[in-house]
This record gives structure tokens, C-alpha cells and sequence, in this order.
């Protein structure tokens, strides 16, 4: 089956981030007097196959483990779809 | 003493760290490449050099973790010899959790690049011993090496913390610390004091043509440490 | 198995060729009919891309062809050339086997669309440029015009491009070790990103960029081949922009400095085998095009290529393309024919795609073929050739009344210190360290001297007796002048670099050049250009030291209005032995050693930084440049030099003699004041700001005064003592000869600080 | 009314996407062969004050245009939903 899916990594609540801070900064800075806290993630788009959603995850799990995010700081969350 | 520099695509300090220990040390020493699953043979010492494996893409030293010669790293390390990760080399040995905390964006946001001061604080690793309380002026370039850990008072307690940016003189300040890492930490090791990473360049500041020969005293001491009979 | 299923080509009608096409595609109704002509028929629409990026301004230089050929650039009395201009990059020897490889390039128009995108694929193309022939790139340099400091988007530019150029220098591992910025509302609609690469070389092992003996398999490495940049070299760069008219933007180029990281080891590892590689050209500007072409016509052969082995990112492409893209990180080669398997066995060992894409012919031709069509049967000559123009040009009249200004009309400024530290702290003249910081300036293991420290960088060469040689690199370009005189800018721009060098202990032994200007097309832009070159040449000439590349970037012209001519200039020097002399930086070292400066005092204020950021005007007649007088500055600096007599050494340019002391105060191992006591019958502002050409500013320790003086009157040089370094302040004493001497600045170190190191910071923060 | 929004910024189709790559083959050498290409984006969180949804997204429109995405090279897309 020919899967898309999504990947979110974040940084873990409490874990500083700087670039956020910056870009609320900057905002405010702009004008946009009405933003509060920002915060900065990357998202990650892959193409899969596999026998079916359950699995997909399972093997997406996985990938983030052990390389999309770095789980002494981030956390990660899945999304799986038919590929558009 | 057998120095083995690995290679991982997109390394760039590695010729300079066999620079540092062959041409300037006078030792024997060569690159791993970086699918091997075995180290050189008779290799005595381990340097994880500085540069952009894998671009830095996604994260700084996440790819390179997971490369075949870091499982060969890992048992090298297991079996108590000194392994050393320099700037990217010291994000690949967190990201390959050889050594605790994680680095993180600068919190200027920006690449640095210029001398800093650290100071040498555990003596209990091959690459410190005898140094403790030394101030050593070494270059730093990284755009990641803002020093996290999720658990920074126990991690302290543990003694890990081996080297801490300065001023010139000595003092903790916050105009010292180049990239905002937590209470100025530029270098840890691992429990066993075996594996130890930095954020500056000692393989940078082995001549004084280049403008400070600070750094020798690391590799100096993993030799003296080594030519008293092993490093573990 | 893999996920990833490969791209193919598409078969898809091609569009009629009519002369309302090939106009659109750049070319006059004269090309088009010399195209008719050679062809005997109609072009196809892929024959018509690939003769019109041909033509393009950007890759036939047709408006500057006819001029560039009186640029000296062959073997001088003190440099020997080995490769002079039209490869990738020119090479000089620099003894004991070594060669020095290096040039300049442009990437102005990209870098004002996409600052970070553009300038840090410049810096990637003048990498492939250098690594090409065989060079390890061991330093970077570049060289930044902005627009005016508060223009709205200056900061937006200046973040950007500085952060491009670290990202893929630092990447790469390159070090960049130099530079200049400069801001002027000249340059407001169309920036200037110059980057500079030297690489090392061994001089029996250099390669070239030809497509030789029949049969020859033609090898693409690289970066897969997507859309981007189509038409980036020939509309974008052979036309004038205008604002908000963007139809034409080509999709912006990504620079992937990993991926270039892989190809450099991989090129320079296949190099290293004896005779597999034949000869290598980067994709650079018109991409595959361009290269597989002069390739072809460098050999004199031919090539034929099957356009459906080249690697696709996208699906959907037609050949025409694929023949058009300026992906980047892309490589051209061709290898002894039957030994293809070593050549992919070194790039699959870099995880890089390669395949064979086509065969060297001896037809003369270039032929293209996909599925079973050819869609490309073109004659190599008529393309390489391209066309070439004497534009008319007229000298612009609105010189006449700008150079008639006399600066010494206007006051004195009643506040001379004030005036001081605002030249300092203009961003044209303050400290570059926010820029420089973002750079790795010290990987590889070789800088010697620092951004910041000196007037110009040096980078160690090890010689293979073990030898500790230093290369010296700077490149400059006063555009201001340039302006007011391009003939006598150009010569200044060039005595000024070699200055530069001549600071550090080096010999100056080579010249590349990037020559910005405007739109060849208007008489008075072409008249810059040509006067531009010719002072150029002639202070080469002057020098003893040949031009062994460069490039020409035109149409930087936004809405009618042109930049500054500008026409930088990069010079390469030796230190021979940097144990026994170690190269001299500028700063002052100790208090108590005696300041002298080398050259003449004047009151040439005319087109100076002090007359544009105190009294708003840029104009007046340009320093005036006495070979002889330059000539003899720099022997002593450097006889001075290697006598170990100087303990530092300042050229002095923007801001004259005031800033280059100001500078000389605070860049040292400690910021330290000077004493400056001097007898003049120049009213104190020109004394202070004045930016007459050919002085150096070097200190000498007491006992050394006698020594320096002996052999600056054996050489002819005038050398004055001014003062002595000490203190915490920079205070400067003058009078005439005989009466009575006053103060006219006392500035305080930290003052002179403030300015100078956050002057910069108003662009940037 | 305190909103919360998220801002996805990805590359425009078409451009290349480096880091994208070298994560889809770095996934295929760990042995996650199923896995075709990936793209990799940003995801910016923000708190933000607005009299309603719709105004929130003009906002957020802007401060996409002006600073949280590079429009020459990227697109973006916004959620705007209820505080968590
Ligand atoms: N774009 C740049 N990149 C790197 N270094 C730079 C850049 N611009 C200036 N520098 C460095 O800052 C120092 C001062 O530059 P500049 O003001 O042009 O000096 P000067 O006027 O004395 O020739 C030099 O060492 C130069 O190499
Ligand atoms: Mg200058």
C-alpha cells in the first residue's frame, strides 16, 4: 500500500527554544502585538509502503526512535495517510 | 599510540585531527571510513572529528550515530578506550548516546566562530588528567553547541563536566559562554571518564602559527596517559 | 528494492521555433538570422534554448569580449602562469611543484531575489570552478555591496547573504578568511555578492576543462538534474531588472554544500588516479549546455549525449530542460574510455549518482538524443564562438561637473572628533567581526592570519620538503572612485589589493577580477567598462602581475539606475618561508615603538569616505596614483618586512590616515593609544581624512629607526615618523614647520572602540 | 479570544530539498527500505489574541508574507483553533 505520512517533532516542553523566542520577538517587533509564545518544530513528510496503516506506524515509530527526533529532547507524533 | 580519525560523508575536521596527531604529535594514525564495521586494527585511540556529517541535516551528528563504524566505536568505547569527539564529533557521540545531554541551536541563533577560554574541570578522563583547573584558549565554529540535558542537577552531580567556558581569566561569566549552553558546559564525558566530547577545536590550537598551541595539552595527556600503561 | 522509483523524460511536441521566440529567448533579429545561416534550416525549440543561453551575455561576454583581451595575463618576470583565463579558473606556480588556482565569480541578481539561496550557491560555484582543475579550495574571500545603510531592506540582504556564504563555506569546510562590505544607495536595487576561491594544487597534475579522443564516455556526477534556474544565465543576467516585473524568475537555486562536500573528495580522489580522467567541467551558468559545449570545443571534437540516462529530481521534464536547468552541484566529465567502471566504483564509495550519459565524437558537433529522437544536431563552433560586440560608448557628462568639485570648499568641521568617529563608525569602515564570526575562518588547519587582523589573510601551504609557505589573499574594490574616475579607480582598486598583500610580508604574484557594472547597452556604462579595464591592465602592467581570471557581470541595473562600476579585483601573493618570517598584522603591538608612515601626505579628499558621511557629497577629482611612488612603497614595506625590521603594518584606504591609525589602535593583541605629533601646512581635516593613494603605516621599534630611515633613502621612499604608540587615546598634534603645534583630536580608546565595533551593528541587528 | 495556531512552512514543490534527501536515504541504509522520498519542513506553534478565527488568519497570513516563511522558495499553510 502506498502510504504518506507525517512526522512532527517537537521540542520537549521545558527544553529552551531560542529560535522561538526569537520569532515571537520579531513578531511583536513587526507589529503583531497580539502573539504570545512561540515555538518551532520541524515536519516531516515521508512516502512509505507497507501492508497497511498499523503497520506503517509501527515502522514509523520506530524511524523516529531511532533517527527523526532526539528523544532526550523532542517528541515526535505521526500521522499516516493515503498518498495523495 | 594509534590514533584512528573517522570519516563520516561530510567530515571536514578529519584531516586536521590526523594533522594534529601525526604531523604535530609525531604518532601513528589514519581515517576510518565510516561503513566499515571494524576500527583500523591496533587502534589505541578514537577521535570523532568536527565538520557537517550528513550535511548537519536534520540534526547535527543524528545521521552520522547511526552509521556501521559507530557500532565498532561503541564497543571500542565499552572496552574502556578513549575516544574523543571533537565539535560534530562530540553532537555524534550524544546523538549515538555515548555521552549524556543533547546540542542545541546557539542561542545567538548564529554560527560562531572565533577563540574562546575553557577551563578544564574533571581530571578523571585520559584527555584531562593533571589538567584540572587549567584555562585553555582553544577556536570554537558550531552553530549547534548549546549544551542541554534534561536533568542538568543530577547530571552536574555526577562529575561528568569536564571542561566550562571562561573569561581570560578564569571566571564564569556570561559573556563567556559563546552559545548559551547550560551553567557554560563545553565538554562532558561518560560515566566510565573513557569518552569525552567538546564544543572547541583542540586539534586547532596545536601551533602557535595558528595562534594558540593550548590544545596540544589534551592529546599530550592521552599520551602520557597512555605511555603509563593504558588509558582506562 | 527501492521506494524511490526513477524519474524519466517526457515526450511531449515541441513548441514551432519563430522569430518572436527566439526574441523572447533573448536573441536580436541579426543572431537569429546567423542562426538561419549556420543551420540552413529552422532550429529546433531545444536548438534555440541551447543557442540562446550560448549567446547570453552571461556565457559569450559579448559585450566584453573584445575588451578583455588587452588584460595582461601571461608569464611575468615574477609570475609564471600555468593556466591564464578561459578555464574554469586560472593557476599560477608558486615553486616547489605547489600551484595556486583561483578566481572570482558573481552572484549578484540571485542573491537579491534569495540572499541566503543566492550567495551561497555563489559560493558553491566558485568551488566546483576551483576543485575542477584539480585543486583542494584551501580559503574563501568575498566581497559585499549593499545599499544605503536604512534602506528597508538592507538588513533582510545583509542577514542573508552573510548567512548563505557562512553555510556553505563552513559546510564544506572551506575557511573564509576575508573579504569587504561596503553600503552605498548605488547599489539599493542590485547588490553585489563577489566570491573568491584559492585552491592548492599539484602543477603537473592540473585539469582541464576538454572533451578529447574519440569515443571517450561522458560521465555526469552529481546532483540529480530538476527545473531550477531555467533561464537564470541567459535572461536574468543579460537583462536589466525591473521592479515587480518577475515573469521571468527562474525557480531559485538550493545550494546543497554536502552534497558538493561528496563531489569535491570524490573529483579529487578519481584525479589522484593516473590517466583515468580526461577532463572535467562544472555545471555551472546554462548548466549541461555550456559544458558539454565548450567541452567539446576546447578538444575541438564533439559530443553526443542520450538525455534519457541523465538523472532526473523531477517528473515531467522535456530535453529542452534538462539541457537549460542550472541545478546545482553538478560535474561533467570524461574518462579513458573502457575504465568507466573505476571512475563509478569512486562515486558510488561517495553515495553520489553518476552514469554515463553520452560518448566524445569528432564531428564537430553537439547531438542530443531521448527516446529514439534527436532533438539536437547543432555545429560546436558557431555556439563556443557566440557573438561579440564593440558596444559604442561615450564618456557620461555629468563627470565633468562632479570632478570639478573642489573639496577643499567646504569648512572644517568644528568637530574633528565627532567627524572621526562618525567615518569609523560608518558601516562601510567599521569592524566586520559580525560578519567574519559567522565564518569558519579556521577549518583545515592553515590560517594564519585572521579576518580582522590585517590587510589581507594568509593561509599556510606545506611544501612537500616540509617547508611552511604562506599564501597571502585580498581582494578590494574602492567603487566610490571607480565612479568618479573609472580609469584612474580601476588603477587604485588594483595598487590598493596588492598593497593589501604587501602588508602581510607577501609578494603580490596574480590578479582575478569581477567586473560589475551596468547595462552594456547605454554608451555610458560601456565607456565605464572599457575605461575601467584599461586601468586595469595597465597597473597589472605597472606591477609586473598578470590577470589569470575572472568573470563580467553585467545589466546590474534596476529602473534605469546603475550601480558603481565596480571592478573587483582579487590578487594572490607569497610569503616563501613563514617560520623564518612570520606575515605582519596591522595592529599596534607595544607601547613605546615609533609609528611612521611610508608615502606622502596630500590633501586629496576628493570622492573620500569622510566627504560622503561628513559632508554628504561624493565627488571631487580621485587620488592620484604615482606608479613609481607605489612601486617603491611596497619594496620597502616588504625589504623592511623580511629584514624583520616592522613590527606591524596598515595600508591606508577609506578614511584616510585618521581611521587607518584609529584601526591600528584597536585591532593589536590590546587596544592602545597613539601620540601622534607632526609638522604640516594641510589644514587638519585633510591631514586626517585625506585618502591619497600609495601609504602604508608601519611601527618599528626605536632601535630600528635608524634602520628603516637608511633604507627607505636607499630605496628613494619617503617614510615619516609620526609618533609613538602608548596611551588610551588616539591624539593627534599638528602645526606648520616651525610654529606652534595644537591638538586637533584626543579621542579616547573606549570611544574609538564604541564606534568602531558597533558601527556595523546599525545594518544588522 | 485566545487562539492557537499552527503555521506548517514547506518548500514549494520543485525546489530541492537537500536535507529531505539525505534523510530519505539515511532512513533506506538503517534498513527502512519502504521509504521513498521525504521532505522536510518547519512548524512554527503560536498563542495569539483575536476578536475571531477568521481575523486570526488574516494575521497569521501576514506574518506568514513578512517573516515566518520565505515565500520566494516556501509555502505555508495555517490551523487556528481554541487555546489548549
Ligand atoms: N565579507 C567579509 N568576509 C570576511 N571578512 C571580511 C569581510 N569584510 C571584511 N572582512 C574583514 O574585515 C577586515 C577589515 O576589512 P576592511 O574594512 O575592508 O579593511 P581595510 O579597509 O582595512 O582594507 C579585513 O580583515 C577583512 O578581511
Ligand atoms: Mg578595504
Amino acid at each position: 500500500m502506498k502510504l504518506s505520512a507525517k512526522v512532527y517533532v517537537t521540542l520537549k516542553r521545558g527544553v529552551l527554544d531560542p529560535q522561538g523566542q526569537a520569532v515571537s520577538r520579531s513578531l511583536r517587533g513587526l507589529g503583531f502585538d497580539e502573539v504570545g509564545d512561540a515555538r518551532i518544530g520541524k515536519f516531516i513528510e515521508l512516502e512509505l509502503d507497507a501492508p497497511d496503516e498499523a503497520a506503517a506506524r509501527k515502522r514509523l515509530g520506530e524511524m523516529c526512535e531511532r533517527l527523526l527526533s532526539n528523544t532526550v529532547i523532542e517528541d515526535y507524533r505521526i500521522e499516516v495517510g493515503a498518498r495523495a | 599510540m594509534n590514533f584512528a580519525v573517522v570519516r563520516f560523508p561530510g567530515s571536514n575536521c578529519d584531516q586536521d585531527a590526523v594533522h594534529a596527531v601525526v604531523d604535530v604529535l609525531g604518532q601513528p594514525g589514519g581515517l576510518a571510513w565510516h561503513k566499515d564495521r571494524e576500527l583500523p586494527p591496533a587502534t589505541d585511540c578514537v577521535i570523532v572529528p568536527g565538520g557537517f556529517s550528513y550535511g548537519d541535516y536534520l540534526r547535527a551528528g543524528a545521521m552520522a550515530a547511526q552509521s556501521p563504524i559507530m557500532a565498532a566505536v561503541r564497543a571500542f568505547a565499552e572496552r574502556g578506550g578513549p575516544v574523543l569527539g571533537i565539535c560534530n564529533g562530540y553532537q555524534i557521540l550524544t546523538e549515538a548516546r555515548l555521552l549524556e545531554g543533547a546540542l542545541t541551536r546557539n542561542a545567538s541563533l548564529k554560527f560562531v566562530c572565533k577563540d574562546v577560554h575553557v577551563k578544564v574541570e574533571g581530571q578523571g578522563t585520559p584527555f584531562s588528567r593533571g589538567l584540572a583547573g587549567r584555562v585553555l584558549r582553544m577556536p570554537i565554529a558550531h552553530a549547534e553547541g548549546r549544551f542541554v540535558h534534561p536533568d542538568l542537577p543530577a547530571f552536574e552531580r555526577t562529575g561528568r563536566v569536564i571542561f566550562r567556558y571562561v573569561s581570560a581569566a578564569g571566571a564564569l561569566d556570561d559573556d563567556a559562554n559563546p552559545n548559551g549552553s547550560s551553567a557554560a558546559i563545553a565538554g562532558t564525558c561518560n560515566a566510565a571518564g573513557n569518552v569525552v566530547g567538546l564544543m572547541p577545536h583542540p586539534e586547532r590550537a596545536c601551533e602557535t602559527l595558528l595562534g594558540s598551541a593550548d590544545g596540544r595539552a589534551l592529546f599530550d595527556t592521552v599520551l602520557g596517559a597512555f605511555a603509563a600503561g593504558g588509558c582506562a | 528494492m527501492s521506494a524511490i522509483a526513477r524519474k524519466t523524460l517526457i515526450k511531449r511536441p515541441q513548441p514551432e521555433v519563430t522569430p518572436q521566440l527566439a526574441r523572447e529567448h533573448g536573441l536580436s533579429a541579426e543572431e537569429y538570422q546567423r542562426v538561419l545561416g549556420f543551420l540552413g534550416r529552422t532550429p529546433s525549440y531545444t536548438e534555440l534554448g541551447i543557442v540562446s543561453v550560448m549567446w547570453s551575455e552571461h556565457c559569450s561576454y559579448k559585450s566584453s569580449r573584445i575588451h578583455l583581451g588587452k588584460l595582461p595575463t601571461r608569464t611575468t618576470a615574477r609570475t609564471r602562469v600555468i593556466q591564464g583565463p578561459g578555464e574554469n579558473a586560472g593557476v599560477i606556480d608558486i615553486g616547489d611543484g605547489q600551484a595556486a588556482v583561483f578566481k572570482m565569480e558573481s552572484h549578484n541578481h540571485p542573491s537579491f531575489v534569495e540572499p541566503f539561496q543566492g550567495a551561497a550557491t555563489g559560493v558553491g560555484g566558485i568551488l566546483r570552478d576551483v576543485f575542477t582543475m584539480g585543486a583542494r579550495p584551501i580559503a574563501n574571500l568575498n566581497s559585499l555591496r549593499f545599499g544605503r545603510p536604512d534602506h528597508p531592506r538592507t538588513r533582510h540582504l545583509v542577514d542573508g547573504v552573510v548567512a548563505g556564504i557562512g553555510h556553505y563555506g563552513n559546510c564544506i569546510g572551506v575557511p573564509t578568511v576575508g573579504g569587504e562590505v561596503q553600503f552605498h544607495a548605488a547599489y539599493d536595487g542590485n547588490i553585489l555578492v563577489n566570491a573568491f576561491t584559492l585552491g592548492l594544487a599539484r602543477a603537473d597534475r592540473i585539469f582541464l576543462g576538454t572533451a578529447s579522443g574519440l569515443g571517450n564516455p561522458v560521465l555526469y556526477v552529481g546532483s540529480k538534474t530538476g527545473r531550477d534556474g531555467i533561464h537564470g544565465a541567459s535572461l536574468l543576467a543579460s537583462s536589466e531588472f525591473e521592479a515587480g516585473k518577475e515573469g521571468h524568475r527562474p525557480r531559485v537555486q538550493v545550494g546543497d554544500p554536502f552534497t558538493e562536500k561528496l563531489l569535491l573528495e570524490a573529483c579529487l580522489e578519481l584525479m589522484a588516479v593516473p590517466d583515468l580522467l580526461i577532463g572535467i567541467q562544472d555545471m555551472g551558468a546554462a548548466g549541461l549546455t555550456s559544458s558539454s559545449v565548450e567541452m567539446a570545443a576546447r578538444a575541438g571534437s564533439g559530443i553526443e549525449l542520450d538525455l534519457d540516462q541523465v538523472p532526473l529530481r523531477e517528473d515531467g521534464m522535456v530535453p529542452y530542460e534538462v539541457m537549460l536547468s542550472e541545478s546545482q552541484e553538478r560535474m561533467l566529465m570524461v574518462v579513458a574510455r573502457g575504465r568507466e567502471a573505476e571512475a563509478l566504483a569512486i562515486f558510488e564509495k561517495w553515495d553520489l549518482d553518476c552514469a554515463v550519459i553520452g560518448r566524445v565524437t569528432d564531428s564537430g558537433r553537439i547531438v542530443l538524443r531521448a527516446h529514439d529522437t534527436t532533438y539536437v544536431d547543432l555545429p560546436i563552433e558557431p555556439l563556443s564562438e557566440g557573438a561579440k560586440y564593440d558596444r559604442p560608448r561615450s564618456r557620461p557628462t555629468y563627470l565633468d561637473e562632479l570632478q570639478a568639485f573642489d573639496p577643499r570648499t567646504l569648512p572644517t568641521p568644528a568637530d574633528l572628533a565627532a567627524a572621526l568617529l562618525a567615518v569609523l563608525g560608518s558601516p562601510t569602515v567599521a569592524s566586520k567581526e559580525w560578519v567574519y564570526r559567522q565564518y569558519d575562518h579556521m577549518v583545515q588547519d592553515g590560517t594564519v592570519i585572521r579576518p580582522g587582523a590585517a590587510d589581507a589573510a594568509v593561509v599556510r601551504v606545506v611544501a612537500p620538503d616540509g617547508r611552511q609557505k604562506g599564501l597571502a589573499l585580498a581582494v578590494d574594490c574602492p567603487s566610490r572612485l571607480c565612479y568618479l574616475d573609472p580609469y584612474e579607480g580601476a588603477r587604485l582598486t588594483v595598487a590598493e589589493c596588492a598593497r593589501n598583500l604587501v602588508c602581510v610580508g607577501a609578494q603580490p604574484l596574480a590578479v582575478t577580477d569581477c567586473l560589475n557594472f551596468g547595462n552594456p547597452e547605454k554608451p555610458e556604462i560601456m565607456w565605464q567598462f572599457v575605461e575601467c579595464v584599461r586601468g586595469l591592465s595597465d597597473m597589472c602592467r605597472e606591477l609586473d602581475i598578470p590577470v589569470v581570471s575572472g568573470n563580467v557581470s553585467l545589466y546590474n541595473e534596476t529602473d534605469g539606475k546603475a550601480i558603481y562600476p565596480t571592478p573587483t579585483v582579487g590578487i594572490v601573493g607569497l610569503i616563501d618561508d613563514l617560520t623564518a618570517r612570520p606575515p605582519l598584522t596591522q595592529g599596534f603591538q607595544r607601547a613605546g615603538d615609533a609609528i611612521v608612515l611610508l608615502g606622502l601626505m596630500t590633501d586629496e579628499l576628493g570622492g573620500s569616505e569622510f566627504l560622503e558621511v561628513v559632508h554628504g557629497k561624493v565627488a571631487g577629482a580621485v587620488p592620484r596614483l604615482n606608479e613609481a611612488l607605489e612601486l617603491t612603497v611596497q619594496r620597502l614595506t616588504l625589504d623592511a618586512a623580511r629584514a624583520g625590521l616592522l613590527q606591524s603594518a596598515h595600508d591606508l584606504s577609506e578614511g584616510g590616515l585618521a581611521i587607518g591609525l584609529a584601526e591600528c589602535c584597536l585591532t593589536g593583541p590590546t587596544p592602545i593609544g597613539a601620540r601622534i605629533q607632526a609638522a604640516t601646512p594641510l589644514r587638519a581635516d585633510h591631514w586626517l581624512f585625506s585618502e591619497g593613494a600609495s601609504r602604508i603605516v608601519v611601527t618599528v621599534r626605536p632601535d630600528d629607526l635608524p634602520r628603516l630611515a637608511e633604507l627607505a633613502s636607499d630605496l628613494g621612499a619617503p617614510a615619516l615618523t609620526l609618533g609613538t604608540v602608548g596611551g588610551s587615546s588616539l591624539s593627534v598634534e599638528l602645526g606648520p614647520a616651525g610654529g606652534a603645534r595644537a591638538v586637533v583630536v584626543d579621542v579616547p580608546l573606549a570611544d574609538l572602540g564604541a564606534a568602531f565595533h558597533r558601527g556595523f551593528a546599525r545594518v544588522a541587528e
